[in-house]
Parts: structure tokens; C-alpha cells; sequence
């Protein structure tokens, strides 16, 4: 493979007010310069720039032949990554929103996930699939579905959300150098937040939970959009005398059980907070896993701070179905048995 | 036969109002005036909802500018007891079935999913998901034979639609089942930025109909008697057990995707102006006025009423409603799971919206 | 709606001996004879009669209209019975095999789920999705996926799956009556056990859970495929001493939160026991909510013996990828600390 | 262009023998001889893997009797720098490519799920579900070309496949992409007990491919020479930059859908006798014997051969290692995560099958 030259190409770079949406195009072109074998394609991904501007500019950079417009063809965008892969290419694709990769859920369950396993490793698909996801912007229906407990049952996927834009660029370098298939869940209401940043970043390897902000009472366990509620509920909660640590887990798959475990053991009091529903949601697995190997330390039941168990809802009704610092708060008063 | 307690019966269109509605039975005059009638109201709605969306008062809207003649002749050829399946792209069809303007744009108004009754209106609701509903129009409609009904269902969809598979099983499960369904495509000339070129290689969408063993034409979208004449056709031709059509109509998206959308970013607005000297209302008018069907009077009556319907889309809009937090539990299941019977008791409680 | 006159029709009828595949082929005659708004549809369920045999003789019985077979096309044969429930028809569709109800996905997830709530309540979708489901009986890849996972997560849904021969022939009789749409997991390897009855038979309600064996020391929650396995343990442990109950879910959405914790309250100690790959599976949500729920009355963590996390393997290995009686009489152990 | 370290280079087939490689430099009396002894061979393997799954040594197969001259016709035409994208059925074209008999049963034999290298023999695993593999070949076939490669891929599938909303997104990938394939369906007249007539209302299958702008053939799939004309014309136009064909071959399923099916059940077993009278192998024996190319010697050398092959893959099914536990981990990640690695601990160190 040719070797990253990213970090060197754009080191001189100088710090400066970067948007989510602007560390994940420059994520993609830093790696297409790095490695040739990127190619990008998707539905708007080339002369529009995607919906949301993430590819801007690189189909201009890099040509058509490196990223393209795709008929919209879900499966079958999937499907082709799949075969590009399997021939040696790096793919990135775009599912233009979260309910829209459903019709690809064939492609990545039976192939993208188990050709490695199938093939006993003789052929191998590292695809990254950009899955824009979640809520909180306002989108009529299907526009607005946390998908990613859909995928992280499966195994042979890495299921990763960036909650910074940092890790937005960190994380999606590391997943397109990866020789696995990873689902690349950015959260859409955080695409607009900045950070003054200088790319490209180092961060923490996948696989690897971060803590956000550390503390002695309560844990909460959290990921993608529902950082910046978690962490502005830990401060509501400091008013109330409560200490909250914030761990951020950034990928799902694989996940993180001994950060995860520290925290909680030292706090002996978690809270998993997420924005899909709650009802065989991703925060089952974390609550289930972590009380397996926490129970001693456990004062009180792992919580759960989550959207709703109903389809999502209208703009209207957004902020009904959403978690809230109030419901989080509320959530970590229980684990005091305060209520 | 089935015994279905199904949805259809009366002929009767509820909403239906003279000034939209159309009746196969029509003499040729009369279906031209109020189908030129309906385009005139139809595109002053378009004009109305992109105003609220830019206004604030829609989270977005996407018009069909240009598209009347495809809007209109789709819907005129239908009687109440047909179904349509449109797409976000179609609350002019909407409209002109009568379905209440403030109802049709309830889900762009970022209020609840689907404003108006669908059974009662024979109409599904926008469907978002590309080509998804096209197999939905054909599970009804041959559940409508079954019951011995003589139910068309017509599927509206775009021409990046046409490369989804659900498109493709759709359009094959109804030639296979010769079910009575209309598959009218409105091939714009784009899917949000992609031009059709980059959709497929084949000579029209039209051509691909004989791969599924069905009748396949190619119209000219912005003329409205051509249109209302393909799809009268095609729907009776269904009702008449002859099974499904594919009708390709060319028209153009003469303004954005959506109001979020920019599309200098992807095309040449030259294209856009040469479009709209095909516009679909100003052909219809020109001929009408030659035939003398069509006077200045005629024209200032028709004005005044696209006013009036527009000025009660803004208000009734503007004054609709809000959804309440209890909506959302009230109807996932027909009787709350447990779990979720929990959560309609702490959540379901606090108000409607802002 | 036609009353359902089903339950005289066939009065008459003797005890016999009756597989689980002759009790949903019954379960279907008579529900097509009781409504005739049941219509039966999908790949091969014709003249064939389904690969199983489930939907033998019913074209035959009830004519082409009523029980017929469709080009392959998973999606639409979905979308196809949302249209017909949207119209009041009562349509029963087959997909053929767990994994290939994948490419319905969409259907399922956006349309299915949704269409009673989208159009408040004016349409609904009482359809019922037969997904033959589960390993074990030597199937090549693709053959032996445990999906319900993938479905318990979405609001609108109910997840349906028997794990006796009675039930196989009730649940589904009351799935088809049922008005909200119903994912019917069909365990394949308990297709050819056989019981002792008179059909119709009439079982407790879809969200009741069932106690198939009292217990006071620990408590195996399962279901479907797996119930026999956990019955077999329990024999098991009761020679090693240890006095097992053993709860049947029946229905994973509703889920009878009360049923179970009412005998997690009782025994103190947990075991979910289930066929699918246990990160993020059903499980996860059951250890979750038990805990939520009995906290204070556990002596140990809930424990989970499934599947392994591994993509389902080649027959010859199955037998090491499925939970066993060995592994369960270990979790029951750990949660008394023996080991 | 792109630098892929991609999977191609040497015109060489592993394991391929002369016994069944063809090569598109031979001349035609090669090419036929040697098509009609791979047939041989190829019918004998397969007769041999059904008595294998009769006498429970395979789990089950999927016979391709009566299909030999798509079989080999279809892989005849290729390099092997070529990429296969097989299904369930086409055992027989996989050994044809010289891919060793046993490893290319590992997966019915109920063995690991594919039992050769895709890789070294540019053949892709046999594929189940259906149609799904037409989109890998799809994007193979574009990065093959963006590394400058001349590399061509063939999906093989069958007649039910074609209903799939996979099939159709695949087919219009490759030609408005104009990417190197060619989709070869073998129209066996059945999809397990369903009919052609119940899967389409369309003259033929090859009348989808004016849909989709590309050049489609309707050929006699049991007439070797012209499957082989036919698909070297397919691949060597992909080749050359023309972009993909759909090919349907008009064959035969004469044998059961797998060994645990009924024909019985479903057609009339007169059908599969009528065609057994347009035997493949006969035909073309047939026209090699009237051209002096064939005589009772060669007829006996190439029988030899096949009764060769076929003792040789009953002998190394039956020897075939048995698969170990540890393998369910050993390829699920490059890496295992934690929770997996736990589980390869526990579970992954028992031994292998009984
Ligand atoms: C399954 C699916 N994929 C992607 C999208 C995102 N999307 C919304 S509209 C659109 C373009 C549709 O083009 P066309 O079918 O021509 O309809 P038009 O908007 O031109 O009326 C796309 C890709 C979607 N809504 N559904
Ligand atoms: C997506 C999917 N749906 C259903 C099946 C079950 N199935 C296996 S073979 C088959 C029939 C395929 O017929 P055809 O494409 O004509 O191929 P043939 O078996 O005749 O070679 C079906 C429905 C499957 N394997 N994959
Ligand atoms: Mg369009
Ligand atoms: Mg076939």
C-alpha cells in the first residue's frame, strides 16, 4: 500500500475554526492524496458536493474517475464498493441519510460483513460507509433514524461515530486505512459544530473509548450526537452537587469494555445515554455488558437515557422523543435512589 | 370473490371541488378548460408553499414548477375511487384530488407525517423513500380485484427512481399479476444534481417496459391533453384487467430540488430558461385562446381563484394546528406495548409544539 | 371482519400426533377459511407448498387467488402486502429463509412499522411475516441466520416467535387476527417436533410470556429455538441440585416484562438463553430491563449464553457455535459464584 | 491511474489443466473439442457430486445436468485474469476453470463456506443469495479497469434472479458506468418449482436490455459453439471498452432444484424428457463425429478422463480435512476485538468437526 503521506502533505497547516462537515471532506482528501486507491462515489457525492457538502471539491481535486455520482441504487452502490474492494481498491461511499442505507442492508449483513470470514481471509472488504444519521435538524420523516444498532449485532463490521470534529477527521483516516468494513455514523446535528483545529489530528485508535470528562459519582456512557447533551447534563448535574464522569466510546464496534468498566467501577453508578430508541437499542448491550462484569461494583442499576420507542417523530416533535439534560439528570437522581 | 371491508365505494371525492376536479365522462372542451384551470391553481399553491417554506413556515418544500401538465393530467384521469401514490415531489396532485391544501403540506410543514386521511382520499401519503410506494400500489390494487373492485392505482415516481430495485420488482410483480396499475414517471431531467445521463444509458425510460412484457410510452410531459390522453388510456386499459403501462413523461425541474437546494452548483441556468419557454400553462393557454375557449375574463376569473385558493393555503398553513406529544404514542400500535405504555404515561403528557 | 368460525370448523378434529410444520399449515387453512381477507403469498408457497411443506395444499384448497406464487423479489413481495393490508386485505407472506428477508428490509423498517403511525391510525398493516429462522439443521451459509435482533429495535413491529407446537398453531392464528403487522419467527430445527393435541388449539395471548418450568434457584429466560436446550439444562441442573425455572418469551415485542421479573424476583439469579450472536441480540435487552427492573433482588449479574459472535458457521461447526447444555450449566454456576 | 496492488497479472490459471482450460487463441476445432470434453468431464463431476450428496458425503447440490454447454461455454470465453462471479448452481463452470473439485464442494459439503481462493483463481465464492453478487462484479470490473487492468467479469445467474431489485441496480451500474461484464443469464426454465411464465410477462429475459441501453442476446444455452460465440463476443467488446451485454441462455434444469427437491411436484416430468432429446453433449458429439473430429478412441480417451476426474473428486471430498473450531474466529476481523477474543479463547480452542 502506498504509504500515508497525509500528515506530512498538510502538517503545516495552521490552527483554525473547522466544522464537522469540513474535517470529514478534508478527512476524504487528505486520504485520497495518501493513498490512490481511495475512491469515493455515492448519490450527489460528485459535482453538488453531497447534500450536506461533505465531498465538496472532490471530484474538482481528484477527477471523476476517483469520485463519481452513482445512479441511486443503494445495494447496488454497496454491492459495487464491495467488488472494488475485493480488487484492491480503498471505497468510500456515501448512503445519503440513514433510513436510505436501508435498502443496502443485504449487501452489508450477508457480503460486506463475511467475505473476509467467508473467503478465510483470501479476499477482504475494507469499505467505509459514510452513514449520515440521526436527528435534531429539523427532517421530515426518514431523515432522521439512528440507525446503528441495525449493524452493530453483526459481526466482521467496526461500527464508529465521531461526537468531535476531531475525531471526525482522526476517526475516518484510521477507518479508511483499516482493512475491515467500517459503518462511519456521522451525526448530522453536530456537522455544523466547530472546533479550532489544526489537521490533520492524531487521535486515539479506534477500538479505543475516551473519557470526556472524568468523575467519582456517576458515569455516563455515551457516543455521537448525545456527547454534547451528556457532558452539558454532567454540568447541570456539578451544580447538584453531583460528580459525572462522561465517557465517549467513538466506536461501538469493537468497544471498549475496560475504559468503559474503569470509569464505572470507580463510580459504581452509570448511565447510558443515546439518541435511537431504547428498546433493543445499542445501550442494552452496554448495560448488559457492563453490569456482567461490573455487578459488585454496582450501586444501582445501569440507566438509561434514550429516545423514545416510537418512530422518530416530526420537527415538531423532536424535542419530545430526543433525550434531555432534564431526563439525564433525572436518570442519575435514580441511580441515588433520589426518586 | 374476497369480502374485504375495503376502503372504496361511493364515487364520490371527498374535498373534491369543482375548480380541480376532473371526470373521465367530460367532453374534450370542458376537460381542457379545467384541467388549464387546475394547472393555473396548481402552480399558484407551488408558488404559495415555496414562499412558506422560504418564509419559514414549511421545514422545506419541493415544487413541481413546470411539472403541471404531469401533476394535473395524472390525477384528472382518475376517479375518486382510484388510488395515487405520489412522492414528496407531488402535493399539486395532491391538491387538485382535493385533498385540503393545509392537510397535503402538513408533513413539509414539519408537523405530523401525513395531514390528511389517505382512506378517505384515496390518496397515500408523500412517499420519501424512492420508489417504495410503487409496490404498495400494487399489493391495493390487487387486493381492490380481489374484492371485485374496479380500482386503478397510479404510481408517480421520478426518473432517478427508476434505477432503485424497488422500482424493478414493483413494475415486474405488476406485469406478472397484470394488476391495474399506472406507473407514470415524470422524467425531469435530474435527480437533485444528477443529470439523466448519469441514471442510465438507455434511450428512454420508456424502453424499458418491454423487458417486464407491459406497454410502454413516451409523452411529451409539459402537454397536458397528451398527458391526460396517455394516462386515460393506460388506466382504463388496467381497469379493463389489460395489467399495468409505463408511462414516461418528459418534463423538466424548472426550479431547485428543494428551497435548500442551489442548482447552479450542477446545471446551466440557460437549460432552465429554455424549459420554461415549453411552459406547460402558457402552451395550454395559447391553444385555448386560439380555439376561443379562453378569454381575458376567463383568465382573471381563473386568476382570482388560484388567488383565493393560495391566500387559504397560507392561512390555514400558518394557522394549523400544532401536533401534540401524545400524538406520538397514540398511534405505533393499535394497543400500547407495555414498555411504551410506561413512556406515553411520563412523556405523552407535556404539550403540543412551540 | 368475516367471524372467526374457525374454532367450530375443525371442533371436531381428534388428538393426534402433529409436527410444528402441520400445525402452522393448519394454523394457516383455518385462518383462510375463517377470514377470507387472508391471503397467502411469497417464493414457491404455491403449488409447491413451500420448501417446508408449510403452505402445502392451501392453492389447492383455496385456488390461485388466495395462496400463490411470486417472482423472487423479497421487497416487493413486502411492499405488495402493505398495499393489500392498506386495501383490508389480511396478507401472510413467506420469506424463505432468515437471511433472505434481508433485502425487505426497508419495507419492513420504513413502511411496515410505520404506516398506521405515519397516517394516525387511518391506514393500518396487519400483515404477517413468516420467517422461517435459526440453524441447526445443516444449511449452507445464508440458510441459518437468527434475525429477530434486527427487528426487535423498531417501534410498530410485534416479534412473534413460538418455541412449541401448540403455540406455533395459536400465536400464529392470533398473529393473522391481530391488527398490527407481525414478524413470525419460525424456529426451522423444531419444524419437525412432533405433539400430542387437537388443533385448533387455544394458547395464552401474543405479550404473555409463559413459565414452561418453576424454578427457585435460577431463572433461563428464552425462547423459540432455544427453549428445548434450556428445558434440557434445567433437567440438568436439577441432578447437579440446582432447582431451575424456565420462562418462555412467546412474543420479544410486546416483551412480558412482569412475567419474567416476577420469576427473576423469585430465583434472584438470571440466564438468558437465546440461538443468535449475543453482542447486541435480544439478550442484551432482557439483561438490561431485568436489571432495571429487580436490582435489588439479584444475587448475581444476568448472564447470556447465545450464539457465539461470530458470522454463523458451516454445519460442520455449528455444533460449537451454539449455546449448549454445557455452557448453560456453567452460567448458572458463575451466577452462584461456583467458578 | 490507479495503483492497486489488485489481484491479477499472470495469464496463468492455478490448477488449471488442459483437460478442461480453453484459451481463445486456439482455433475452432480446439475450442469445439475442447468444450466438448470439458462437457464430459463437467456432466460427470456433477453426477458424481450428486451421488456424493445421495450417499450424505455433501450436504447438498445444486445440479447444473443439462446446463454443460452455459457451463463451459461461459468460463471457455475467458482469461484468467478474468474474474467468475458464480452462484449455487455452477459448480461445474468453476472446475472447468481448473478450480481443484474438492475445494470447490467445501461449501455444500457442509465444510468451511468456500473451500478455494477466490483469489489466485479469480473466481468469486459460490453465491447464494441471489443476484447479489452482480453488483461485485460491477465494481470489480470498474476498479480492475481504474488500475488499467484489461480484466473482464462475468456474473452467472439465473432466470428467478432476474426479478430481483439487485439484478436491475446492477445491470444499469454496469452500463452507465459502461464497466467490463457480462451478465450471462442461464434461463433454465425454472426457479425451484416457479415457472419463467410466473416470473415474467416479457417476451424474453434478453428484452430487459434496451432498458438499460446496453446490447442483450437471447441464445440456445444447450448449443455449445454459440454460448461460446456469444459470450467471447460479450467479453472481448467489455474488453475493449463497449461496455456490458445481458446474455440469456435458453437451457434446461433436467434434474431436481437440489437433491432435496421434487420436480414431481411441480412439472410434468414429459417436460425434462423433451429436453433430454436437446442434450448438450450429444448435440455437439453429434456434430464433432459427422466432422471427423470425434471417434469411438477419443470418445473412450475423454470418458477415461472424466471417470479420472470424477473418482478423484469423490476421493478428496471424502479425505477433505475436517474444519476446526478455532477457524470460526480465526477470519472474522484482521484483528479480533475484545469480546471476540475472549470467546476464541473459550470456545475457539475445542477441536474440529466429528
Ligand atoms: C431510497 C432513497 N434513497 C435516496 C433518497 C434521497 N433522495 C431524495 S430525492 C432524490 C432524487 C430523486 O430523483 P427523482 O426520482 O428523479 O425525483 P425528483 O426529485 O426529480 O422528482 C434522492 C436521491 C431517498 N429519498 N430515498
Ligand atoms: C435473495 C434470495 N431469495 C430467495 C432465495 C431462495 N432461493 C434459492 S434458489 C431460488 C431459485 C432461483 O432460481 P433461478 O434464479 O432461476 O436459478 P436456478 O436455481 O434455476 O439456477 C430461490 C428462490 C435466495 N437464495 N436468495
Ligand atoms: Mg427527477
Ligand atoms: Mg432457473
Amino acid at each position: 500500500m502506498t504509504t500515508d503521506v497525509a500528515s506530512t502533505v498538510d502538517v503545516k497547516q495552521r490552527v483554525a475554526t473547522v466544522s464537522m462537515v469540513k474535517a470529514i471532506n478534508t478527512a476524504l482528501r487528505d486520504a485520497m492524496l495518501a493513498d490512490d486507491r481511495v475512491v469515493m462515489f455515492g448519490e450527489d457525492v460528485g459535482r453538488l458536493g453531497g447534500v450536506f457538502r461533505v465531498t465538496e471539491g472532490l471530484s474538482a481535486r481528484f477527477g471523476d474517475e476517483r469520485c463519481f455520482d452513482t445512479p441511486i441504487a443503494e445495494a447496488g452502490i454497496l454491492g459495487a464498493a464491495i467488488g472494488m474492494a475485493v480488487y484492491g481498491a480503498r471505497p468510500v461511499v456515501e448512503m445519503q441519510f440513514d433510513a436510505f442505507a436501508y435498502p443496502a442492508f443485504e449487501q452489508i449483513i450477508s457480503h460486506l460483513a463475511k467475505m473476509r470470514n467467508r473467503t478465510r481471509g483470501a479476499l477482504s472488504t475494507p469499505v467505509v460507509v459514510r452513514v449520515p444519521y440521526g436527528g435534531g435538524i429539523g427532517a421530515v420523516e426518514h431523515h432522521s433514524d439512528s440507525s446503528e444498532a441495525y449493524m452493530t449485532h453483526t459481526p466482521g463490521l467496526h461500527i464508529v461515530t465521531p461526537a468531535t470534529v476531531s475525531d471526525a477527521y482522526g476517526l475516518l483516516r484510521q477507518a479508511i486505512r483499516g482493512a475491515d468494513p467500517v459503518l462511519f455514523f456521522e451525526p448530522k446535528r453536530l456537522y455544523w459544530d466547530t472546533e479550532e483545529l489544526a489537521l490533520p489530528v492524531e487521535v486515539e485508535p479506534i477500538g479505543r473509548a475516551v473519557v470526556r470528562r472524568p468523575g467519582t459519582d456517576v458515569t455516563l456512557i455515551t457516543y455521537g450526537p448525545a456527547l454534547p447533551l451528556a457532558l452539558a447534563a454532567a454540568d447541570a448535574a456539578a451544580e447538584a452537587g453531583y460528580d459525572v464522569a462522561v465517557v465517549d466510546l467513538r466506536s461501538l464496534v469493537p468497544f471498549d469494555e475496560d475504559t468503559v468498566c474503569d470509569a464505572v467501577t470507580k463510580t459504581g453508578r452509570a448511565v447510558v445515554v443515546h439518541e435511537a430508541s431504547g428498546f433493543g437499542g445499542f445501550g442494552a448491550e452496554v448495560a448488559a455488558r457492563v453490569t456482567e462484569r461490573c455487578f459488585n461494583y454496582l450501586e444501582a442499576p445501569v440507566r438509561r437515557v434514550t429516545g423514545l420507542d416510537v418512530p422518530y417523530p416530526p420537527p415538531q416533535l423532536e424535542r419530545f422523543y430526543l433525550p434531555t439534560v432534564g431526563r439525564i439528570l433525572d436518570a442519575i437522581a435514580t441511580t441515588f435512589g433520589d426518586s | 370473490m374476497l369480502n374485504l371491508d375495503h376502503l372504496n365505494g361511493s364515487d364520490h371525492m371527498p374535498g373534491s371541488t369543482a375548480a380541480t376536479a376532473l371526470s373521465v365522462r367530460d367532453d374534450e372542451e370542458t376537460i381542457l378548460l379545467r384541467g388549464y384551470r387546475a394547472m393555473v391553481i396548481g402552480r399558484r399553491f407551488d408558488q404559495q408553499a415555496t414562499n412558506l417554506a422560504k418564509q419559514g413556515y414549511l421545514a422545506v418544500y419541493p415544487s413541481s414548477y413546470g411539472q403541471e401538465a404531469c401533476q394535473i393530467g395524472a390525477v384528472s384521469a382518475l376517479r375518486a375511487t382510484d388510488w395515487l401514490f405520489p412522492t414528496y415531489r407531488d402535493s399539486m396532485a395532491i391538491v387538485t384530488r382535493g385533498v385540503d391544501p393545509a392537510q397535503t403540506l402538513t408533513l413539509l410543514r414539519g408537523d405530523w407525517h401525513c395531514g390528511y386521511d389517505p382512506a378517505a382520499t384515496r390518496t397515500a401519503p408523500h412517499c420519501t423513500p424512492l420508489a417504495t410506494q410503487a409496490s404498495h400500489a400494487v399489493g391495493l390494487a390487487m387486493a381492490a380485484r380481489l374484492a371485485g373492485d374496479d380500482t386503478v392505482a397510479v404510481v408517480l415516481c421520478g426518473d432517478g427512481s427508476t434505477s432503485e430495485g424497488d422500482f424493478h420488482e414493483a413494475v415486474n410483480l405488476a406485469a406478472v399479476f397484470a394488476a391495474p396499475v399506472v406507473f407514470l414517471v415524470q422524467n425531469n431531467g435530474y435527480a437533485i444534481s444528477v443529470p439523466l445521463a448519469k441514471q442510465t444509458r438507455a434511450r428512454s425510460l420508456a424502453a424499458k417496459a418491454p423487458g417486464y412484457g407491459i406497454p410502454g410510452v413516451q409523452i411529451d410531459g409539459n402537454d397536458l391533453p397528451e398527458v391526460y390522453a396517455a394516462m386515460t388510456a393506460a388506466v382504463e386499459l388496467a381497469r379493463g384487467g389489460g395489467g399495468p403501462t409505463l408511462i414516461e413523461a418528459i418534463t423538466y425541474r424548472v426550479g431547485p430540488h428543494t428551497n435548500a437546494d442551489d442548482p447552479s452548483r450542477y446545471r446551466d441556468e440557460a437549460e432552465a430558461l429554455a424549459w420554461r419557454r415549453k411552459d406547460p400553462i402558457d402552451r395550454l393557454g395559447a391553444t385555448l385562446r386560439a380555439r376561443g375557449l379562453l378569454d381575458d375574463d376567463l383568465q382573471q376569473a381563473i386568476d382570482a381563484d388560484a388567488e383565493e385558493f393560495a391566500a387559504r393555503t397560507r392561512r390555514t398553513v400558518i394557522e394549523y394546528p400544532a401536533p401534540t406529544a401524545a400524538e406520538m404514542f397514540a398511534h405505533v400500535y393499535a394497543a400500547l406495548p407495555p414498555h411504551l405504555a410506561e413512556q406515553a404515561d411520563r412523556y405523552g403528557r407535556e404539550g403540543g409544539a412551540a
